[in-house]
């Protein structure tokens, strides 16, 4: 079936992400698939703000740049978006009190409303406006008014009264004005009851975040960072009822050194953040390194270097991840290519991380970490399982192993007698864990932990670590949100292409790739100097074709995506 | 008995270094509190890196050696995911006031219920003696031939600033004197924060001076203010408890009794409760 | 001619390096050229230290593990290095009061003498038993004891008298049991006598200190840590008479964002620090990238990860190294391949960092970091030079450039009128220097950062970007320390091969390095894993036949390493 | 006349936003200051991350947009390299007293000639509101929705015992006292610090407990604890100059009269020194 897109814009502080998400959680619940991107700047009140919203009957892996439906609260969305309408029977709502003279767009139709008129009549002052896309959108779906009253009622918690005038009033307005009736087939309302224990509408970091916490993550600690942030805001909420503790510390490196500190006394820890402060967890991270902790690590990657662009997305940050931390040792990172897969893999890296005992990083950038999907509640998740040593004076926390793991015990835990020492160290050291400067000693460590290193790669077989889209054509390599552009731009490419999300990228998948040896491939990355190109041909033998490169902090328009596609294929 | 709080590991401090009177308080303050009921695989123990953090080598306790700096953070991470912890970190003036001094005054602020043990030799020993921030103006170390142009942090009234709930000092040659502090310190619920007064004979061998300086608090000053005065007397360096309050600590705050190492819930666990209504 | 080697061992504490500094200093004033490695532990007092200088007429890349003279203050040392004889000629001259059984070597004379004993003699409590190595180094090389005595004076400032009593009490002792005359021809002292300006002796870390002050280098700013602190410490020393600046900041995070500070107001700085440090210093780093600052970063090694290894030697940190800090950017990575090299080198990057105003790294480790070695002052090293803008209200920091370098100004200097305003930014930003988000900016911004890159590979270009040693035979590629010992192998290896010495990393030098592609090579690095080849790998066509790999902390000895490369070669 | 000192940037604070008492009254205190001879062209300024750090953009002055909580290390640098600069930082809370706390603390121990501008919100307003190292005890932020439990850190008694000379508190609603207090720090010799109260509307708007609550101090207490006392009266937020203390600085203990950018050695001068013996 058609894919539509609506599209609400207006300044930071009306409500633009809200009444967006309140569109897509209705036709979630309603049963479509759906796909919310909200592009916003780092401000908290005006500047321009918009949210799309796109949705099909089958799944929908990014936004749409054109709208079907556009709602503009101000002049500036009236503006940036007059040209953003899909096509001829589009239609265009708009703020009539701010955007006075507003001139017939390129195509589609034009309704002007006076939304701030109607709002100060009902509210006197204050008011929100989001609630008139909201109703625009429920008129446009066909959706009856009491369905938008009792929506409006449990979205918008504050005033409720007023809000519900307000909603009806614009609702009536825009009917009158003639829209009306359903612009979609089979939208009746509701189409569908959703079995909401097993699709949730989340977004990628929301995702990550339950993946991570059904996999048993206890503690997250963490500094706000976009696009990072609304991990710790998530798993914050979530305190009372998932017993997870989510901790903003006084700096990412105080979040670093607390989460080994709650690994040492035996708890599933997580951190995350943005480059600039994962460039911070640096030394902590390689502390993971030598004491082998456990530790997942969310990186979201936003435009750098430094502080960057910090609303919006960019894959900048891949040499970085690869190679974090100085020092040697083992570790895994891995690159999610849905807020779907974001789930999985957050539990599957936990449990990795236990097992090896070894730092990991989960990979995502903005546009995957804050889009919203429907994610299918898988029916398992791997759970992080420790290889519990035996208590006692014979006990050393670095054993030396034929595999590399050595055995894990936790202070003050109830199988702990009184002559179990269990000794973590940042210096090279013994199986003992004290602190050694011997060459033979220094040796034999260092080869325990290599040797994890081959495991890994076994064990990380176990997962899809490699996914591909398509059955014939070019292989395109993407990973993380690039693969979600080109998913959907496939949809519309009349030229075959087989995508090949690379999920794990340290260790790298060379079996499933193996295929490609010798091949021409095309990459596409969010980076301007092709991190992703060097990064496959220092693994793989393979002749880059074309490198589709974007760097500007926004997300592709799968239809512009198909046409550069067609072009290059 | 209590079994040997050593590990057998060579001690590489320079022969008379303070820290060894540290060492020996805090193995008999564990021993009097062990006595006393608590038990040995409840205390865990951290550090930084410098001499001060040496102390980890030569305990036979459970815990992890940590970064320069970071040791208090670490403790603190520690103490959140297992309550019944007694955590300490040993920090040196460098490594506490330097590096991490925002981790300290953090812990502090937080009345994380741990204790920090400040080994002050007022320099950086292991790095070959180069100033600290709790150094005199004109210390001359490798990184200041000079001398030092930097006035020192006030290490109790700054802690008491920024909120220990337990502030005291002792020094590492009144070992009894040393361990009673400790106890006390590791019996306050909150967070606990002893300076320690220890010379490092090879770079800021202050024994006479100290000797001769050192004088017991008699009572726990009652204000602040008074605290601070004496704790910053130029002529006395006194020794004792300078501030104890009974205030919520920072791990009941978060989630009450609990103790999420015992408490977490299982898979099945979490899979009912993802899918509660 | 021969090189012969003194190893002198004790506890920290006894004053060895002191003593080895005494002896190698006396023997580069004699004119010969001398290497001096130090062993030590991270400790203050106690454990054991050995400290040896290597010597020859001609350049002595590293130094040997046996020893033609070997001096024990203590047993450990005794016993730690009873194998350590060069031959049936050797001497090991040991303190009978600390070893009193000696027993006799596997090869080579002993003597035993009471050094204790007559240290208390003479001193009393306290003493320096350092003096005695001294003592019997000059006897050995059969200087005469007046000699001793004005160097004791000269070298040892403390207790002067006491001092001389008991080097020649020693001197006079070894003499008494036979140890006397030269062994080695053509040592009459002096010998020459050293043109003092255009050659010094000094370890990897002073000569880059000096190379880059030579080059502009105003100020520096650290926070100690082994193996880079020296670099702070030599600095330091020279406020008054170099008017340069080194810092002991509060945190590795101060150290650089005050550096970028002092960038700012227009002094050539730079940081240092080993991995750990390095590791906080990341996000200024990063900071320093899209700020377009001209920063020099000095990177020591030791092994990893987290604390490692603190005083010992390790090449792990290369990848790390490659990919700091998070976001694109250009930079420089070289790495220098003796303490010579790194004092130009030091300032080539300077100038290179002001020329293209971006971070630069130089790579070294703790065994050519703070091992010592004959310097030769180079006629001209190039210096800091910077582009200047035209002050005035149409000046932008970050002007649009065919080249990508926009020419610098900076606040408060004489130039500068009240209207010209000067802005970097850590977001990414306009020409103006204000910040932006806007998609057009941000490509213009970083496409003009990125036109930097290439005219930086042609600009090193100027610069020795790759030293070959030797003329025939298969290639071997290392960097830093590893080509001391290598080419110190050489002069025993009875199979020829080419040393390829990589001293730029980043820009890869592919114009020199393209006659090995296709080729076969063999690779050294002191790593577990193979960083180099990986490193090797991704940026040429080669098949790597064999990778020496070395990571237990300790320099090889140039025989052990010769026979290796004879096995595989 | 003097040049605007405005740049034309789109202003992306809330309206109504403390931010703007401060932009004014930084404006006019520039504005008096060049009037009274100071050039132009010597301020530098400098920040962090967050609202408060838009000022930079705001602000035709030279200067560096830092790293969120770098600062006031970056404005240590920028001093250093020239003294003959006067030096702004503008900090908010979370950037000066959380992730940037140990170097606003250490400039103030070194008694840095440098002026911090702190922006104290009592939140996190940029990231969305989140609880801050000034935040009370409850406040309700996404990362504490249950309500923070730490209690706030007391950013003047803090300042102040880390060896801060000029300490002053204003409010972004008294824009012309505000005026006053940062002319007053730009003219301190030494590290001058002002907390100015300034509300965030959409996060934290106390402009009705602050108007309340405001009150002018009428004399520089005369002692430490004084002022501490009067800075953490909790029925007063007073205003105005609670310490100011000529010290040494840290620019002249280093080099005296000098100025590194404008003595540096020129190669051959380098050259000279190199070889002289
Ligand atoms: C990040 C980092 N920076 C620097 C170092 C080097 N280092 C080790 S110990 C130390 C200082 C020690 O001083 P202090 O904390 O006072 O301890 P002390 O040796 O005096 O007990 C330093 C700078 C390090 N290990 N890590
Ligand atoms: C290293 C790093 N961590 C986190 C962030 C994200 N961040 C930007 S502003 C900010 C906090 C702002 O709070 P405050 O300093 O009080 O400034 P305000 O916005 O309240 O003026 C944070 C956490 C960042 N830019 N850099
Ligand atoms: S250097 Fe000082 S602190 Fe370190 S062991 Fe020696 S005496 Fe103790
Ligand atoms: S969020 Fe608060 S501090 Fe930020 S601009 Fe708005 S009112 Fe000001
Ligand atoms: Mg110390
Ligand atoms: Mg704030």
């Amino acid at each position: 079936m058609a894919i539509r897109t609506v599209i609400i814009g207006g300044k930071a502080g009306e409500g633009v992400k809200k009444a967006a998400q309140v569109v897509a959680n209705t036709l979630f619940r309603q049963g479509w698939q759906v796909f919310q991107a909200d592009d916003y700047q780092s401000l908290i009140k005006g500047g321009h703000n918009f949210s799309s919203v796109s949705f099909s009957d089958s799944e929908v892996h990014t936004a749409y740049a054109k709208a079907n439906l556009l709602i503009s609260f101000d002049q500036r969305s009236y503006t940036a978006h007059s040209e953003d309408m899909a096509d001829a029977d589009s239609l265009h709502v708009y703020n009539s009190d701010m955007t006075p003279e507003a001139v017939q767009e390129a195509r589609g139709k034009t309704l002007g409303l006076p939304l701030s008129t109607m709002m100060k009549q009902i509210y006197g002052p204050g008011g929100n406006v989001s609630l008139a896309a909201v109703s625009v959108f429920f008129l446009w779906m066909g959706y009856p008014q009491a369905e938008l009253e009792a929506v409006i009622a449990r979205e918008f918690k504050r005033n409720v009264e007023d809000n519900i005038s307000y909603a009806k009033a614009v609702y009536q307005a825009a009917r009158q004005a003639g829209i009306g009736g359903s612009q979609i087939p089979d939208s009746e309302f509701p189409l569908i009851s959703m079995e909401q224990s097993v699709q949730r509408f989340t977004s990628g970091n929301q995702a990550m975040a339950l993946g991570a916490w059904l996999g048993g993550l206890d503690f997250y600690y963490a500094y706000p960072m976009t696009p990072a942030s609304s991990i710790l805001h998530y798993l914050a909420l979530k305190t009372t009822t998932h017993k997870v503790y989510a901790i903003h510390a006084e700096s990412e490196l105080a979040a670093a050194n607390m989460a080994i500190g709650s690994v040492v006394s035996g708890a599933r820890t997580a951190i995350g953040s943005s480059g600039g402060g994962f460039a911070l967890m640096q030394e902590a991270f390689s502390l993971a390194g030598i004491t082998e902790a456990p530790l997942l690590c969310f990186l979201a990657s936003r435009p750098g270097p430094a502080t960057g662009v910090s609303t919006y997305t960019a894959q900048e940050d891949l040499p970085f991840a690869l190679n974090q931390g100085h020092g040697e040792f083992a570790r895994i990172v891995a690159a999610p290519d849905s807020p779907q897969r974001a789930f999985s893999l957050a539990a599957e890296l936990l449990s990795l991380a236990w097992e090896f005992q070894c730092p990991v990083i989960l990979l995502s950038d903005k546009h995957l970490s804050e889009s919203s999907q429907n994610l299918t509640l898988p029916d398992e998740v791997p759970w992080a399982r420790v290889e519990q040593g035996v208590p006692g004076s014979s006990y050393q926390r670095y054993s030396i192993t034929e595999s590399g793991v050595s055995p894990l015990l936790f202070p003050g835990s109830e199988n702990i007698d009184d002559n179990t020492v269990i000794k973590w160290n940042s210096h090279e050291h013994l199986p003992s864990g004290l602190r050694t400067d011997k060459a033979e000693a220094m040796i034999a460590m260092k080869d325990k932990r290599n040797r994890k290193s081959p495991a890994i790669s076994i064990a990380t077989q176990r997962h899809e670590r490699v996914a591909f889209y398509g059955e014939q054509g070019t292989p395109v390599f993407a990973y993380g949100s690039g693969v979600m552009e080109l998913r959907e731009a496939r949809k519309h490419c009349s030229k075959p292409f087989i995508i090949v999300a690379l999920i794990y990228l340290t260790p790298f998948p060379s079996e499933e790739l193996s295929v490609y040896s010798g091949k021409e491939i095309i990459t596409l990355e969010h980076s301007s100097t092709g991190n992703l190109d060097r990064f496959i041909r220092q693994n793989l033998d393979v002749s880059i074709k074309h490198s589709v490169l974007r760097y500007d902090g926004r997300p592709f328009d799968p239809l512009e995506l198909a046409k550069i596609m067609e072009d290059i294929l | 008995m209590m079994r040997d709080l050593g590990t057998g590991k060579e001690n590489t401090w320079c022969t008379g270094c303070g820290n060894f009177g540290i060492l020996n308080a805090v193995k008999k303050a564990i021993g009097e509190l062990v006595e006393n009921g608590s038990k040995l695989s409840d205390f865990a123990i951290t550090c930084g890196i410098g001499c001060h953090g040496k102390i980890f080598d030569y305990l036979a306790l459970s815990g992890i050696y940590g970064l320069h700096g970071r040791g208090t953070a670490t403790a603190q991470g520690m103490k959140l995911a297992n309550p019944a912890l007694k955590v300490i970190s040993f920090g040196g003036d460098g490594d506490s006031l330097g590096e991490g001094l925002e981790h300290t005054l953090f812990a502090a602020k937080r009345n994380m219920d741990i204790t920090l043990i400040l080994h002050n030799n007022g320099n950086y020993g292991l790095t070959t003696g180069q100033f600290s921030p709790l150094s005199e103006p004109g210390y001359k170390g490798l990184s200041t031939p000079l001398g030092s142009i930097e006035k020192p942090f006030r290490a109790i009234p700054l802690l008491l600033e920024a909120g220990a709930s337990f502030v005291a000092r002792g020094f590492s040659a009144r070992p009894d004197h040393l361990t009673e502090l400790i106890i006390a310190a590791l019996n306050h619920k909150g967070f606990s924060f002893i300076e320690v007064m220890q010379p490092c004979v090879s770079y800021n061998n202050n024994y006479a001076y100290l000797n001769q300086k050192v004088k017991l608090l008699e009572v726990i000053p009652t204000t602040q203010a008074h605290a601070i005065d004496l704790a910053s007397d130029p002529d006395h360096v006194y020794l004792g408890v300078f501030s104890r309050k009974n205030l919520p600590v920072y791990h009941e705050l978060l989630y009450g009794s609990a103790n999420p190492q015992k408490d977490r819930p299982d898979y099945l666990h979490r899979q009912d409760i993802l899918h509660a209504k």
